[in-house]
């Protein structure tokens, strides 16, 4: 019972500070939400026996790409977002788009729950099929990885790459060249 | 143990809260963050099913995905401030024209 | 059982306590040998030996007012100094320091000494690390002042940078031991070779070992990489407009970061625990002895060097550091291979 | 083996082509010379093979690769020597080799890249005559055939910055286009209904069939062919860009408008011998045209004034003997006077480079005279050339011409054989008018001095040595390179032609012999030889034309030196047909308001004003705007907001999920 409420725990929690991510109007603080809200993904992470790309998920995310964008906010000075706006209220009762794509994703979680509910059975749990064992093991990851996966592997090593090449050019000054 | 629909409908609420964040924020560095979101999201339900199914399999996407989100904020992120540099401004709506 | 949760806790707390206490040591032992260096005597009124210095010196900064820009975030600034300080105690958590122990008998199954066992121990270690940026990236955006903002972009600048070639150092050991498990690595290193000769990894890695340190004093911001705290440039970098408690925190902070650093470098290339004449059981010591030898080191290396340059740091970092690093983590695994050890 | 006879010039078009502004001229020049030696000594080894060879089988061919297969229709990249290209190759490499010597010393005064451009394009041409002559199939032939019109459009155009010359290059080139057209024609006619194009399959299919009484499918390729001669060869009506071509250097003239390319629709005529000879009517014609141009070139050629249009006129007559001979089925003979002819033409052509290049590009004979002594060598040279063409008996014109008229009266075209000798005597008549008109009496030109800044104005280098002082003009004759050529043609005119030396003076006519094999299929007999009986006749018509020679050159010399008068009185006199003949006949003008002015009318108001700009133009503009209107349409669409794409995607994302619930 204890993993089912450490789940609902980080489930809620994750949920909480994803919603405030995108429910208040200051990056920096977003960014900081996102973060903590990783924290919760990975905790999850390990209670799906994943403790490897649970610490993953920190050193990856919270670590470097979360860093990279509150670079990109102290680099910018984080501007609020423009005076013109309604960001104080809550998002639903802003008018047009926003409050259209909150209808929209309200439909969406609909949707997707009732597609669960008629593809999956309800009761059988995530451990119910395979022991923690052939999961949790960091050598196997890393043998498919290596082996099945190689390709795909390669495939992202030149695409991480070509986006290096690319931010750097992107973000270069004109007045460089 | 908890049952696996349960983390489905926690990936989704995730994956529509990214969604929506997407076009209800007008900064887009925001934006930016709800795509991480949906990311993450979808990230849970490979890790998910990956342990459902007794594979690692789900794990190594989750691993890809992470080194293409690395490699889209990088990019993202650099265009942004380069963007910036041109316009005093994060609100989307203020880069409608390709080139000025 | 209780027992055992009992003794689980005792061990936690005795964590706790070594850490709290490890920064009021290093401070009195910093002055004290900065000031032999420089051929003077350093603190001699508090105390003996001046050995109460660390003491007058906490209750100053809790005496002290705290003080808070008008400009500066009130959230943010308050949660800065917490978190680089949680992240460091955090780190340490899954450091082993010794062998397990029954505590003379009184637990029917030993347990480790280590506050909390993962098998993925080294990545956590290194994670929680990672988190510490935040703290200094935080606080210098909150405090809303150039010298904070410029100091903080700079130290995590620099302590990303240096993360990738501490990474790889570590992999490289990491390689050879086959486990993420600092306790299977630390007890791969038991024995001798040819009898006398300690099969710790400073042997086998010694490169690895100089690239683990160097990168270890950058990601700690000590000297001669300690740009945060340019004094002539930025004043006291991200931490110039704290004070009292909080600024302690910051201080508490770097110095475990620097007892983090230092253990897991024991526990990776020293042998952790093992040596000779001290039985198992009371490895901690051998454990204390050599972490605290690299602690002297660090306060050699501190008022030894001068510091560096930003751009040369930068420099130093990416184009040598790293692939230096990354040369070394090929050539192991081709040992590895190789010999198939 | 065989193929490396073209390879050689080929290959000093291609070193003279890229590195050849980089060579000093003695390097280009020599290079292109050499080139041509070589070639002429494999020819001359080969021929030398050949001769060894069983009379009827004197053939050696050289398959280079199959070029062309599609179904049972195959063409080889072939080359073929036997008796008759033996002839020609011959003649093209030997005297192709003569005129490069020339021209190193001619073009001296171009600067290193023209030299060199202009030997590349002389061996370039070189080659592709070779791959003409020894095509052993239509499509390798027309190879040759359209190389030699593109070198002889470059060699016209060569000081392309004159417009005369680049006009009378791109005239050459579309005048020429017109009979290739008529080539290409009959050439598939031919392959369609024989189902091949090498010339002896082809000549073994016609043999097999009756020569054709009436007009038929034959008749119709041979007739076309014939067009393609004409155009090639310059005959009515496609001669009027020979006379143009005298804008090119005068060496070209002599190898090209003189000695080689004018005779390829000759050696076409002959290396088809067998399927013209399968369609009479066809023949007829050709003879009729053949004698018809003779005749007019005569004429006009006797009032031009140009020093090169002259010669270049006789050539047209002569070329149209030629035809005659060929029309009259007397092929041996015709080759025998191309084989001549190109000897004392070529003389003569160069005779005339020597003198414009001493009088520094004087070309009007009106303001030449008295150069005898000035220019020794090539006054005797000249003058060689000139009894050589007049058909003075002894000398090599003599032979071959009267080899012709003979045939032609004893074929029974006794009409075509007057026209005949009415024009030797033209001939005889003009070429001695120009003699004397250039070499004898005074000096009339303008009195060209020494000056240099004159000289440099016109373009002439001046040599310290070699100068000959002559009525107080500073003139030098032929620098030794040229003079080695004149000299070497001037025996060749003079010897040539006692290789054709008839039966009835005793010889045996051995060329004739020697090319009877090629005009007939394999077995038949052949009939040169038959010639012999009728001696006496011969006899009588060759006494006939020596006279008539004889007299033509008096009448000049009456006429041009001593009584100059009568010759502006019958100008006077007769001033209507003076001019029409001056004007040659206004054909020119003819021909551009029959032929040029309709076709640009045509295209300036219906294919440009009307079909281009209207429909062709309309289409693309349409394309153009029509997409334009589409992407105004589309646009509206791409408002640039980036939260309205991912709306309009998230709609959709909602909207197919939702489908697939629902069923």
């Amino acid at each position: 019972m204890s993993d089912q409420v450490l789940f609902y725990a980080f489930g809620a929690f994750a949920v909480l500070t994803s919603a405030l991510v995108i429910g208040q109007s200051n990056p920096m603080y977003s960014v900081l939400l996102l973060v903590a809200s990783f924290g919760a993904i990975s905790g999850l992470y390990v209670q799906l026996d994943a403790p490897f790309m649970a610490v993953i998920q920190i050193i990856v995310y919270a670590g470097a790409i979360m860093v990279l964008f509150l670079y990109v906010v102290m680099l910018l000075n984080a501007p609020q977002e423009d005076a013109s706006e309604w960001d104080r209220a809550h998002p639903l009762r802003r008018p047009g788009a926003a409050r259209v794509g909150a209808v929209l994703a309200l439909l969406l979680v609909l949707q997707l729950g009732w597609a669960l509910s008629r593809t999956l059975d309800a009761r059988d749990t995530v451990g119910a099929q395979a022991d923690a064992e052939t999961v949790s093991s960091v050598r196997t990851i890393g043998r498919v990885m290596f082996t099945d996966y190689v390709f795909a592997f390669e495939a992202t090593s030149i695409l991480i790459l070509v986006a290096m090449v690319g931010a750097i050019l992107l973000a270069r000054r004109e007045t460089d060249r | 143990m908890t049952p696996l629909s349960h983390y489905l409908i926690l990936s989704a609420i995730l994956f529509s809260i990214g969604s929506a964040g997407v076009f209800m924020r007008k900064n887009l560095i925001t934006i930016l963050l709800s795509i991480e979101i949906m990311l993450n999201a979808v990230n849970l339900t490979f890790i998910a099913f990956g342990r459902f199914l007794g594979v690692v399999d789900g794990q190594i996407i989750v691993a890809f995905v992470m080194t293409v989100a690395a490699a889209e904020a990088a990019v993202g992120l650099a265009i942004i401030v380069a963007l910036f540099r041109h316009r005093e401004s994060l609100n989307p709506d203020a880069f409608t024209s390709l080139k000025w | 059982m209780d027992l055992t949760l009992v003794a689980q806790l005792i061990v936690i707390g005795f964590v706790f306590f070594m850490l709290l206490n490890s920064a009021a040591i290093m401070v009195l032992v910093e002055r004290k040998v900065c000031a032999f260096m420089q051929q003077r005597l350093g603190p001699v009124r508090t105390g003996p030996w001046g050995a109460m210095q660390p003491m007058a010196d906490i209750v100053k900064l809790l005496f002290k007012e705290e003080l808070r820009p008008k400009a500066a975030d009130r959230i943010l600034f308050t949660l800065a100094p917490i978190i680089s300080t949680v992240a460091a105690f955090v780190a340490f958590s899954t450091v082993p320091f010794g062998a397990s122990t029954d505590f003379f008998g009184l637990l029917d199954e030993p347990i480790p000494l280590v506050a909390s066992d993962v098998n993925v121990a080294i990545l956590v270690v290194f994670a929680v690390a990672s988190m510490g940026v935040y703290g200094i990236v935080i606080s210098g955006w909150a405090s809303n002042s150039k010298y904070s903002l410029l100091g903080a972009l700079r130290s995590s600048a620099q302590m990303i940078s240096y993360e990738l070639a501490y990474g790889t150092a570590l992999a490289a050991v990491i390689v050879m031991a086959g486990s993420l498990s600092i306790r299977e690595i630390v007890d791969a290193q038991a024995g001798y070779w040819a009898g006398f000769i300690p099969r710790w990894y400073l042997i086998p890695q010694f490169f690895g070992f100089l690239i683990f340190m160097t990168a270890g004093i950058a990601e700690t911001n000590r000297a001669p990489f300690d740009f945060p705290e340019a004094e002539q440039e930025l004043v006291a970098g991200y931490h110039t407009e704290y004070s009292s408690t909080r600024f302690a925190l910051f201080f508490l902070a770097e110095y475990i970061n620097m007892v983090t650093v230092s253990a897991v470098a024991t526990n990776l290339f020293l042998g952790g625990w093992h040596g000779p004449f001290i039985p198992e059981a009371y490895g901690w010591i051998w454990f204390l002895i050599k972490v605290a030898l690299l602690l002297f080191v660090y306060v050699w290396i501190r008022w030894t060097l001068p510091r560096y340059r930003y751009d040369q740091l930068m420099q130093f970092g990416w184009k040598f550091l790293l692939p230096a690093s990354v040369i070394n983590l090929l050539a192991t695994a081709a040992g590895v291979l190789y010999f198939n050890v | 083996m065989l193929s490396l006879i073209p390879l050689f010039p080929f290959l000093g078009f291609v070193v003279n082509s890229l590195a050849g502004r980089r060579l000093p001229k003695a390097v280009s020049g020599g290079l292109a010379s050499l080139a041509m030696l070589a070639s002429f000594l494999l020819s001359a080894l080969l021929v030398w093979r050949l001769a060894g060879m069983a009379p009827d089988a004197r053939v050696i061919e050289q398959r280079v690769y199959t070029w062309i297969a599609s179904g049972e229709f195959t063409v080889d990249l072939a080359f073929r020597l036997d008796t008759l290209s033996a002839v020609m190759i011959l003649v093209v490499t030997g005297i192709g080799f003569l005129i490069h010597v020339y021209s190193t010393a001619y073009m001296h005064q171009e600067i290193d890249s023209e030299y060199a451009r202009y030997f590349s394009y002389l061996n370039l041409f070189a080659s592709f005559m070779l791959v003409l002559v020894l095509g052993a199939s239509f499509l390798v032939m027309f190879v040759g055939w359209e190389g030699v019109g593109l070198c002889s459009y470059l060699l016209i155009g060569f000081w392309f910055a004159k417009k005369s010359a680049a006009d009378a290059g791109k005239k050459a080139f579309v005048v020429n286009r017109i009979g290739d057209y008529a080539f290409i024609l009959g050439m598939l006619l031919i392959a369609t209904r024989l189902g091949t194009l090498d010339f002896v399959r082809v000549a073994e299919a016609v043999a097999g069939m009756p020569a054709e009484a009436t007009f038929g499918t034959l008749s119709i390729a041979a007739l076309l062919l014939f067009i393609g001669a004409t155009g090639k060869s310059a005959q009515i009506p496609l001669y009027v860009w020979l006379p143009d071509a005298m804008e090119g250097p005068t060496p070209v003239s002599a190898l090209i408008h003189a000695a080689t390319m004018v005779t390829a629709g000759v050696y076409m005529i002959g290396r088809n011998a067998v399927l013209f000879s399968h369609a009479p009517d066809v023949l007829t014609i050709v003879a009729v045209i053949g004698t018809a141009t003779a005749l007019m070139a005569g004429t006009i050629g006797l009032v031009q004034n140009d020093i090169k249009r002259v010669l270049a006129y006789s050539t047209v007559s002569q070329l149209g003997y030629m035809f005659l001979a060929m029309g009259v089925g007397a092929f041996g003979a015709g080759i025998f006077h191309l084989y001549t002819h190109a000897f004392f033409k070529a003389l003569l052509f160069l005779g005339s480079g020597a003198v414009i290049h001493a009088l520094h590009g004087e070309q009007d004979i009106r303001n030449m005279g008295g150069l005898k002594r000035a220019l020794p060598i090539t006054y005797w040279t000249f003058l060689l050339g000139s009894l050589a063409i007049a058909g003075v008996p002894g000398l090599a014109g003599f032979f071959s011409k009267d080899e012709i008229l003979f045939e032609t009266f004893h074929e029974g075209h006794t009409i075509l054989w007057v026209v005949g000798i009415l024009t030797s005597l033209l001939t005889a008549t003009y070429m001695f008018r120009l003699v004397f008109l250039t070499f004898h009496g005074d000096f009339r030109g303008k009195v060209a001095p020494s000056a240099h800044p004159e000289e440099e104005e016109h373009g002439a280098h001046d040599r310290p040595h070699g100068h000959v002082r002559g009525e107080g003009l500073h003139l030098h004759d032929a620098p030794a390179a040229m003079a080695f050529a004149l000299v070497i043609l001037a025996l060749g005119s003079v010897l040539a032609g006692y290789i054709g030396v008839p039966h009835a003076l005793g010889g045996h006519n051995t060329l004739g012999t020697w090319l009877a094999p090629a005009f007939h299929v394999g077995g038949e007999a052949a009939e040169s030889a038959t010639v012999g009986e009728e001696g006496p006749l011969e006899l009588t018509l060759m006494l006939v034309s020596s006279a008539i020679a004889v007299l033509g050159i008096g009448l000049a010399w009456f006429l041009w030196r001593r009584r100059q008068d009568i010759v502006d009185g019958l100008a006077q006199r007769f001033a209507a047909p003076y001019r029409l003949l001056l004007n040659k006949y206004y054909v020119d003008e003819v021909y551009d308001a029959a032929v040029v002015q309709p076709i640009r009318v045509i295209s300036q108001e219906g294919l440009w004003r009307a079909f281009d700009v209207k429909i062709v133009d309309g289409l693309v503009n349409g394309a153009g705007s029509t997409v334009a209107g589409a992407a105004w349409a589309l646009r509206r669409l791409q408002n640039g907001s980036v939260r309205a794409y991912a709306g309009s995607l998230f709609v959709g994302v909602v909207l197919i999920l939702g489908y697939y619930l629902w069923r």
